[in-house]
């Protein structure tokens, strides 16, 4: 088992609900005292957005952020040196889209990532039949591999990805790219097949827009993944105090 | 020759080490659930019937083959050209969109959605969108809704509505995002109509097998004007659909099948393997990953990848893939029309750009060379018109 | 029905009172010239083989015949459309000039003229014009010619030489009389390659003969279809080429024939007898016997005449012609792309408003309905467009 | 025999070269004082042209006088009437397009030509084979029916329009429609083909722009016809001192 989910299988069964903040890597030039912002505000991990060109699962806040992350150059290696700097205690995921990896070349980037610190990945567009190759540079680097389920998973194929899952498994609360909504969408229906389904944990993601929604989220899940929010709000210029008071609600809420 | 060249792709949906499904965990049900519709219709004698009487009836298929006597003259060569610019909505690409418009009926999907670059293949989409009752939403760049405006307002004409695409480049690749963002909120009554052999499998096997036709009639009707098989094929590539579509039909025969890019957009050429938009395969990128634009003088090349078939017959030796600049595309454009009275689109004069160039040289002089003439120009004439004046 | 009502004229190029051969003793040579031509190269099977050959190959005929479906359950009618717009340069007038250059060819003559309203048969000229290796000039109205710049671009791609007229009315009726004019000092080596169903003997007989595939092609296709002889062929009547052409498959059948006329272009039903462009036929003119401008909305209507076959059908109560006003136009096509996914040019517009309006009038409901599609409306896009958006 | 015949042949045994200069009805206010000035300068016949719409056989110079002529509200019949203030010795040739005629009323344009002074009418867009109807119009009002010869005409076809025309054969010099000319074109092959055909006069027109033309087309036939030159000097302006000296200067040349 990867040191990731040993990690998030005793969060959970010490009865705390994990939180999950994410941000764009290099969106802004202080991003790196944003993530440590994040872990002073209350986060479990970090969920490490890595930009690529074509977030073809992200919505317009995100895509706006990976845009301004690529204009001042972000590159994987960039990301990896800067978080190599970070004195991190709690996990940090790397969230990205599979062409950068490949290009930088599977063994390699899984390594990297490890080296910087970043002990799982979520990879959006490598669904379970694409993903052995990853899977295995993965497994040879201590990264754990996270798939998501989405609400159109049929049941038996949401029992497979959990089996597969590591470190959690990815809760998609709705038929929808990232970005804000103010329901719940499908995510008890979805938390639920997966809860059933296995024994790792599940957090819900995608569309959790405020403390009320993290709270609803966390009742029927072991976790919750704060994004595109939280993006907007760095977006919108944020200080580091801000970003910390951000996710400090989150935290009281789910707490 | 293989026996099989251009077979169906493995189960995993991989020609050789290209292909794939490189989608969304929430767009993998619906990628499932159109191979099996679509496996299901191709192998149903009905469904055949239906694809080829709407093309013949409504589309003007088949296409003829008109010999090309005095550019042949001029360059020694035997030309013949597959008319596809006589199909309608002036390209190939209604072969497609007939195909995928009646599997979303037969699926019981009331909607497609669909990309466009400069227009052809949204208006062609919302054309079949129109004849099979179905309502349409096509994405398309703001960049190109601008330079595009009267295929903007072409499609609005035929009903559809048309979103401008405001993420990345603002282009096509943009485009294709957002079709996929879209899909994902709506697979359940929408089909996503897309545009060439790209993206997830089944689409680019899916989208050959509707091209398919032009090969298939070209290489009969080849042999009932006497000519048998040609020397060579040769199509224009953007995404590769109609490249696909005539080498299928000579793919199993000795003949040469070849894919000429735009030099802004050879994902051959100048790529390298990728994974973008649900596929594996050859892509113009950066030497961090990230894609790179495509920049073409013709719209309808002007995307940064290949469909991953392609990547593979380029693999394993079976088409050539050569580029031609943009400053040969105008001469060349002027040349077919000028010597046989049809005025190409910019797309197909990349083709017919490189068989001027290559006569004598690549292309044997005397050789019997099949081009296939993808689209008309009629769209292109202003373009070429401010560039002939040194106004673009 | 009389057993040949669309018969050749007689021997003074006479349909009824109308037609003949009203132009200069110095074009009177060429005219007769060309009477013994077309002639003798229309009873000469290999001629004939060799025109259709053309169309076929390079033409893209036989266009097909579309059943309309959505539009025909809309208005309570079975409609079928025979597709001219799917011809190569996108209507029907390319039948005729493939017939008058090779016709022209045969007579060893080296150029063509062509008079041109839009642009359309200027277009389908130099095209054919090309394909023959024949040099072409075009005369066109520089009113014209300014607000179709894209059309006279072009024919110069094609090859053409484009003459904008400054004289009258600047319009195509003026373009007539220039061709006309330079016609008188060319005759010897060119040929004056009309563009309708008009003029001097032995054009509109000639003319209607090349467009005749489209009748011929289609009562074929109709009974193919098993719909049999339909209950009426509808065609927009400009200078009345695409009418005279459909109309001659049904003549001798119990089929209506309807040719509908822009309302300020409506020669039959607003006209007198006259003499014009070498022929005697209906005319818009003023009390004093001076040509009045046509105006419509669509350019291939703008003609202050037709063809005096169709003066001759109106009188011998054969054909019925009714006229449709710009107002009901724009409807019309819109209401064909978004049911049936088919743009038509703005003349062909006039043909559907006229069925959609008499829909369970004039046309009984279930009457099963030819519509001659005549062109297609790419060309007509932009100003559409403008029209919608209150600019025009 | 028609009178207008009548006058030109005594006119020709008389030895003298018929000068017929054309004028476009109505292009002037002052047109009718143009016809006069022609007169006095020393022509034998004038050519009126009526203005049409479409004048198919005119140059450029005739159709400007021509659009002119309709924007002033010319027609056949305010010509007719402006002619018949005239006080006139000498014949009036009518020139125009067989629509206006039609459309009158083809028995009452000739009855209406006669009346107004005019015996002879050349209507360039009649040819032989479509002429009778407008023929038995004008025989039956001594309106003379002027046909036109082209190079082009073959001389069987030159021949029987030379039995048919009545008062002169027009030999057209030229294949072109009116305008200026240097040359002498084909006046001299068709001019000699008519005069062989038989016993009318053969006037030659159609480019005759300077004396020294008019000088040699008299030389080889019974007159000569000046169009577009003199129309343009009236289009520039000319007073009708001017134009008598223009029409003199033809005299002079010819005689
Ligand atoms: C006429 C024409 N040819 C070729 C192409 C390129 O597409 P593909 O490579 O899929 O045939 C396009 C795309 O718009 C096109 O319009
Ligand atoms: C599409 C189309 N239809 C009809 C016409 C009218 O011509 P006709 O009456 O000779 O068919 C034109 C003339 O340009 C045309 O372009």
């Amino acid at each position: 088992m990867k040191s990731l989910e040993v990690h998030l299988r005793a969060l959970r069964d010490s009865g705390r609900k994990a939180l999950v903040p994410y941000l764009v890597a290099g969106s802004t030039p202080d991003w790196i005292r944003h993530v440590e912002a994040a872990v002073l505000g209350g986060a479990d991990a970090v969920e490490i957005g890595v930009p690529f060109s074509d977030p073809m699962m992200d919505g317009v806040v995100i895509q706006e952020a990976s845009q301004r992350a690529l204009e001042r150059g972000t590159t994987l290696e960039s990301v990896c040196e800067e978080l190599e700097s970070l004195d991190g205690e709690i996990p940090l995921i790397a969230m990205t889209y599979y062409n950068l990896f490949l290009h930088y070349g599977l063994e390699r980037a899984a390594g990297r990532l490890r080296q910087a610190g970043l002990s799982g990945a979520i990879v959006p567009d490598l669904p379970l039949e694409e993903s052995d190759e990853w899977r295995a540079a993965c497994d040879a680097n201590d990264v754990a591999t996270i798939y998501l389920v989405a609400p159109s998973t049929p049941t038996p194929r949401a029992r497979e990805i959990v089996t597969r899952t590591q470190g959690f498994a990815y809760a998609t609360a709705r038929m929808a790219v990232t970005g804000a909504a103010s329901d719940d969408g499908e995510g008890p229906r979805v938390a639920a097949t997966l809860r059933a389904a296995g024994d790792v944990p599940v957090y819900v993601g995608v569309g959790i827009t405020t403390p009320e929604q993290a709270k609803r989220a966390a009742s029927y899940s072991d976790g919750v993944i704060v994004g595109s929010a939280l993006v907007k709000l760095v977006l919108n210029g944020a200080t580091t105090s801000e970003v910390e008071r951000f996710v400090g609600s989150f935290r009281a809420a789910i707490d | 020759m293989n026996s099989n060249v251009m077979g169906p792709p493995d189960d995993r949906g991989r020609f050789g080490d290209f292909g794939g499904r490189f989608v969304p965990e929430a767009l993998m049900p619906a990628c499932l659930e159109l191979e099996g519709a679509f496996l299901d219709a191709w192998s149903d004698p009905a469904f055949v019937e239906e694809y080829r009487l709407v093309l013949h009836q409504f589309a003007g298929r088949p296409t003829p083959i008109t010999p090309l006597p005095r550019l042949s003259e001029r360059l020694g060569l035997q030309l013949y050209a597959k008319r596809e610019d006589l199909a309608h909505t002036g390209s190939h690409k209604i072969n497609n969109v007939i195909g995928q418009t009646l599997l979303t009926v037969r699926m019981g999907k009331s909607r497609v959605i669909a990309e466009t670059g400069a227009g052809q293949h949204g208006v062609a989409t919302a054309t079949a969108a129109a004849r099979m009752g179905l309502s349409c939403t096509v994405f398309m760049g703001e960049v190109d809704t601008e330079r595009q405006e009267l295929n903007v307002f072409r499609m609005e004409l035929l009903g559809a509505k048309v979103v401008s695409v405001t993420s990345g480049s603002r282009t096509l690749k943009d485009a294709v995002n957002e079709a996929l963002r879209e899909w994902v909120t709506c697979v359940n009554d929408t089909h996503y109509c897309i545009g060439s052999v790209m993206g997830p499998h089944p689409f680019p096997w899916m989208v050959r097998e509707f091209q398919s036709i032009i090969g298939s009639e070209a290489s009969q009707q080849l042999d009932e004007l006497g000519v048998g098989a040609p020397d060579a094929v040769v199509a224009c590539v953007g995404g590769g659909s109609n490249a696909a579509g005539v080498f299928a039909g000579f793919a199993n025969l000795d003949t040469r099948l070849i894919g000429v890019e735009a030099a802004g957009g050879a994902a051959v050429r100048s790529g390298s393997p990728g994974v973008l938009h649900g596929m594996r395969s050859l892509l113009l990128q950066d030497e961090f990953g990230q894609i790179e634009e495509a920049h073409s003088i013709s719209a309808g090349l002007d995307y940064p990848g290949i469909g991953p078939e392609h990547a593979y017959l380029a693999a394993a030796g079976r088409a050539e893939y050569y580029a031609v600049g943009d400053d040969e595309v105008i001469g060349a454009l002027s040349l077919l029309s000028v010597t046989e009275g049809i005025i190409p689109a910019l797309e197909t004069a990349h083709a017919v750009a490189w068989i001027a160039r290559e006569a004598g040289g690549l292309l044997p002089k005397g050789s019997t060379v099949l081009l296939n003439l993808s689209g008309r120009g009629d769209k292109d004439a202003a373009q070429v018109r401010a560039i002939l004046r040194g106004e673009a």
